[in-house]
């Protein structure tokens, strides 16, 4: 009973639909769980009803002690589960990536001076020091998605919760997401379709099918592959 | 209560809002070219869309009248994108009324055409910290402008609404405020995002 | 937030009428609620909009919903009239006298507002805005401003969810509005934001019309003729106003 | 000297910095050219640029057998040269469909009758009649896309210029997309980081890098691999 998040018959309804239907999991201090499921799924409204930005109609969230009912519940827990949209536009809103990043930690409560030191170290330890004082609007894809991670990161959150993050990332960035997340000593739930990822990531997977979470594994096997690839001339 | 639904107004009131307000959208529809349609359209769908947004404040919540930013950014095509923001608003939401169309659109686009021609030059050329003391400014006296053309609009329709009139422009000065704050670190923003945005007032 | 359902199951009258009967009739209903000067006529109008809201697929949750916020809106109003107004005092609490020709105003408009909303969403919420706007077409409301509605119907729904989403982000990062600088340096960003995003959709569309070879005239299709159903429905609602103002002014 | 289209030297400065510099670049008759690169390198810039959309600050740009300058040649060109918008929304703005794709043919100068029937035709060529009464704003993502292929579609292009066509679409609708592209008799530009794709469409390939568009060989062999699978427990 000292799982750090946990779901229980969740119901989610969305336009009169039932989108989610019974969920129920948890999750344990350093797990990194992976949730597949094809479109429409319910994987994002899962991630939203989980941090109450979804109104579910039935089921209880317990997480980090207590049971989460209400606005304020949901505000408070909201500090320490943070969550990647899907879309790395929707998140960002402050002119400069810094005032972005710095976001979060002032809503912790932290001063003005503070915050922005803590979102600068943050920068740096990602290696995004170059684009601190960048107008958010004008990144590349694959920067905003890093700087999103890092505005989130600035908050020192004990869960993360990353929907689809490798979305719309080059081989390179990709790369560079992988090995932050790997790095970080924190408990993940990860909603992906890019298997591989999943596979280097992931202590644990579960399956959204049905509108309910079932427990999946994660296996491999060797393949034999027609693989296409592309050279230049001169590579 | 910028929106005046149907109803309320006597019928003189309602006609000369009527003229006025035709006046003023065909002058605006004159103004922009069938090629620059698109463009006032979505960027007028943006304030629409904004001004749906109930800003929670406290325990309470606001919404905006944006006329002072509307006008900054939109010049004289404020007339028709409030004509048919407001339209559109009273048939799908039931804000607003049919017959107060034209007062409702010269309550709220007239002082955002006035003020906002005035100071759209100057928010050109300004600082993003002046730029939004001078946004922040004339947003707010907007919203006072508005206030101040709803109430004669009740007080000329019937001489018992005067008493309601005054009470309800005592209403729209923490109104004032808050719309002065968002609108003038509205404008910084957009200052420094995308400066391109407020150089094309007609 | 749509408030008519747009349904495919079989067509009530209202929703088989062409847009330009809905609209007439709509500007005539309203006109007439506005125009009642006795109790009796109000209370008429009042009638005929429930009946003509009875003829079209409303829902009623919807209409219930918007009349109590309708309602919302005019309570200062309401509320002030019976104390303001000079006349014979109908009740007093202590030092406030509410009186009754006070009260019979509010009665008044209250009636007026309502009969107005419910023809108003009888008629027109009903109706797909995109038909909305055709009909004003062919009413003779200029192009420019039958295109400004409906590229407004086409992108406001889109910012609206994109601006949904930016206030989510926020409450995901601990955002709680309280009466700061921070609070409305916050609201100030995501207004700026939404802007900013609004600009850059207008520039990427305005480039795919370029695209596909538009040159700055509009395309503007017209609708049918009106059927008989169209002159049958005017003439009804003609007859149903004229007997309610002879009731208003005999009454 | 009867490439369809030929791109020589071109150079495009944005905010200052050449993010193209010096594109060197070909289209034959009936070929599907793949573009590749990482995530800014210039891909869309480069469709922008050859399109004019994108103001260049060097070089030249012939197409459809004559060179193009100032924006009436572009304006000329683009009708001949369909573009696909990396955002559906951004293509879509009529009110219904049938009116959507009935916009090109409109603004080539045929009548309203004649672009309605062309609207309905094209369509119905692309298994979408299903669509064509319906309001735009109310299509799902994948609807929306193929949509928008149609809409240029009916202006009889004789290249297309795509964007990440099978971005943010599910499995079904990028084979629908597949299909219909291979069944196409016209040269296209692709651009896209979905290689299996490229690899069922393209003829031939070219690289992004260092702001330069470089030659590539598409090619494949088979590969020993491991592969992740996730299973249920009682799947
Ligand atoms: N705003 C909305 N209103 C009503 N229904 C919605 C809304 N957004 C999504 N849905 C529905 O909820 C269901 C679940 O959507 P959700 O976004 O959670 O799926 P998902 O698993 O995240 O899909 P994807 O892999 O495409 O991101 C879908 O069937 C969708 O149609
Ligand atoms: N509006 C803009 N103003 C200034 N620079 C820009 C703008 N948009 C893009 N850039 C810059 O131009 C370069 C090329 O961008 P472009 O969009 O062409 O890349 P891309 O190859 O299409 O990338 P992606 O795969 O992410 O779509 C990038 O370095 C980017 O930072
Ligand atoms: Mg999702
Ligand atoms: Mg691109």
């Amino acid at each position: 009973m000292t799982y750090m998040i946990e779901m229980k018959d969740v119901i989610v309804e969305r336009d009169g639909v039932r989108v989610l239907d019974g969920i129920n999991m948890h999750l344990e201090h350093g797990e990194r769980l992976a949730i597949i499921g094809s479109n429409g799924a319910g994987k994002t409204t899962f991630l939203r009803a989980l941090i109450g930005l979804q109104k579910k109609s039935g089921g209880t969230i317990h997480a980090f002690g207590r049971e989460r009912r209400v606005e304020d519940d949901f505000r408070e827990m909201r500090l320490r589960a943070a969550y990647l949209f899907q879309d790395a536009d929707d998140q960002l809103f402050c002119p400069s990536v810094v005032e972005d990043v710095a976001f979060g930690p002032l809503n912790k409560g932290l001063s003005e001076d503070d915050a922005m030191a803590k979102a600068r170290t943050t920068l740096e330890r990602l290696g995004l020091s170059a684009l601190s004082a960048r107008i958010t609007r004008k990144l590349s894809g694959g920067e905003k998605r890093l700087v999103c991670l890092a505005a989130i990161l600035a908050m020192e959150p004990d869960v993360l919760l990353l929907d689809e993050p490798t979305n719309s990332l080059d081989a390179q960035h990709v790369e560079k997401l992988v090995e932050i997340l790997k790095s970080l000593d924190v408990a993940m739930i990860i909603v992906s379709h890019d298997r591989p990822v999943l596979d280097r990531l992931a202590s644990r997977a579960m399956l959204m099918k049905n509108n309910k979470l079932e427990p999946a594994v994660l296996h491999r096997h060797p393949h034999v592959h027609e693989h296409v690839h592309i050279h230049t001339d001169h590579a | 209560m910028a929106h005046i639904p149907d109803g309320v107004l006597s019928f003189p009131v309602l006609i000369g809002g009527g003229v006025i307000a035709a006046c003023a959208v065909a002058l605006g529809l004159k103004k922009i070219g069938d090629e620059d349609i698109p463009r006032t359209a979505i960027l007028a769908s943006g304030f629409f869309a904004l001004s749906l947004f109930a800003l929670p404040v406290g325990p309470s919540s606001v919404h905006l009248l944006l006329g002072g930013l509307m006008g900054i950014v939109l010049g004289a095509a404020i007339f028709p994108a409030v004509c048919v923001a407001l339209l559109l608003q009273a048939v799908m939401f039931g804000f607003g009324g049919l017959t107060t169309l034209g007062v409702n659109v010269v309550n709220i686009a007239l002082p955002g055409a006035l003020i906002g021609s005035l100071v759209a030059p100057m928010i050109q050329s300004a600082t993003p910290a002046r730029a939004a003391l001078i946004a922040g400014v004339a947003s707010a006296l907007c919203v006072g402008l508005t206030g101040l053309l709803v109430a004669p609009a009740l007080a000329l329709s019937s001489a018992d609404y005067m008493f309601s009139a005054r009470v309800m422009i005592a209403t729209y000065i923490p109104l004032m405020l808050i719309e002065g704050l968002v609108g003038g670190f509205c404008i910084s923003f957009v200052k420094r995002v995308k400066p391109e945005l407020l150089a094309g007032a007609a | 937030m749509s408030l008519a359902r747009f349904s495919d199951t079989p067509a009530l009258l209202i929703t088989r009428l062409d847009p330009r009967s809905r609209i007439i009739g709509a500007v005539f209903c309203v006109l007439a609620a506005v125009s009642m000067t006795t109790t009796v006529g109000q209370i008429g109008m009042i009638i005929a909009a429930l009946a003509l809201a009875t003829f079209a697929d409303v829902n009623w949750r919807d209409m219930l919903h918007r009349l109590a916020h309708v309602e919302g809106f005019m309570v200062v109003l309401l509320i002030l009239l019976p104390l303001s107004v000079d006349g014979r005092t109908f009740i007093a609490f202590g030092p406030l006298a509410l009186s009754e020709t006070g009260l019979m105003r509010a009665l008044a408009i209250v009636l007026k507002v309502n009969a107005s909303v419910i023809a108003t969403m009888a008629l027109l919420a009903t109706l797909e805005p995109v038909r909305l706007g055709r009909g004003m077409a062919t009413l003779g409301v200029p192009a420019r401003l039958v295109h400004l509605l409906l590229f407004l119907v086409r992108y406001q729904s889109l910012f609206r969810e994109e601006g949904a989403r930016l206030m989510e982000a926020m409450r995901a990062r601990g955002f709680a509005p309280r009466l700061d600088m921070r609070t409305w340096r916050a609201y100030g960003n995501f207004t700026g934001m939404l802007l900013v995003r609004s600009m850059e959709r207008a520039e990427r569309v305005e480039e795919s019309m370029r695209c596909r070879g538009f040159s700055g005239k509009f395309p503007l299709r017209m609708t049918r003729a009106l059927n008989p159903t169209d002159y049958a429905f005017m003439c009804l609602l003609g007859l149903l106003i004229f007997g309610l103002f002879l009731l208003d002014r005999l009454a």
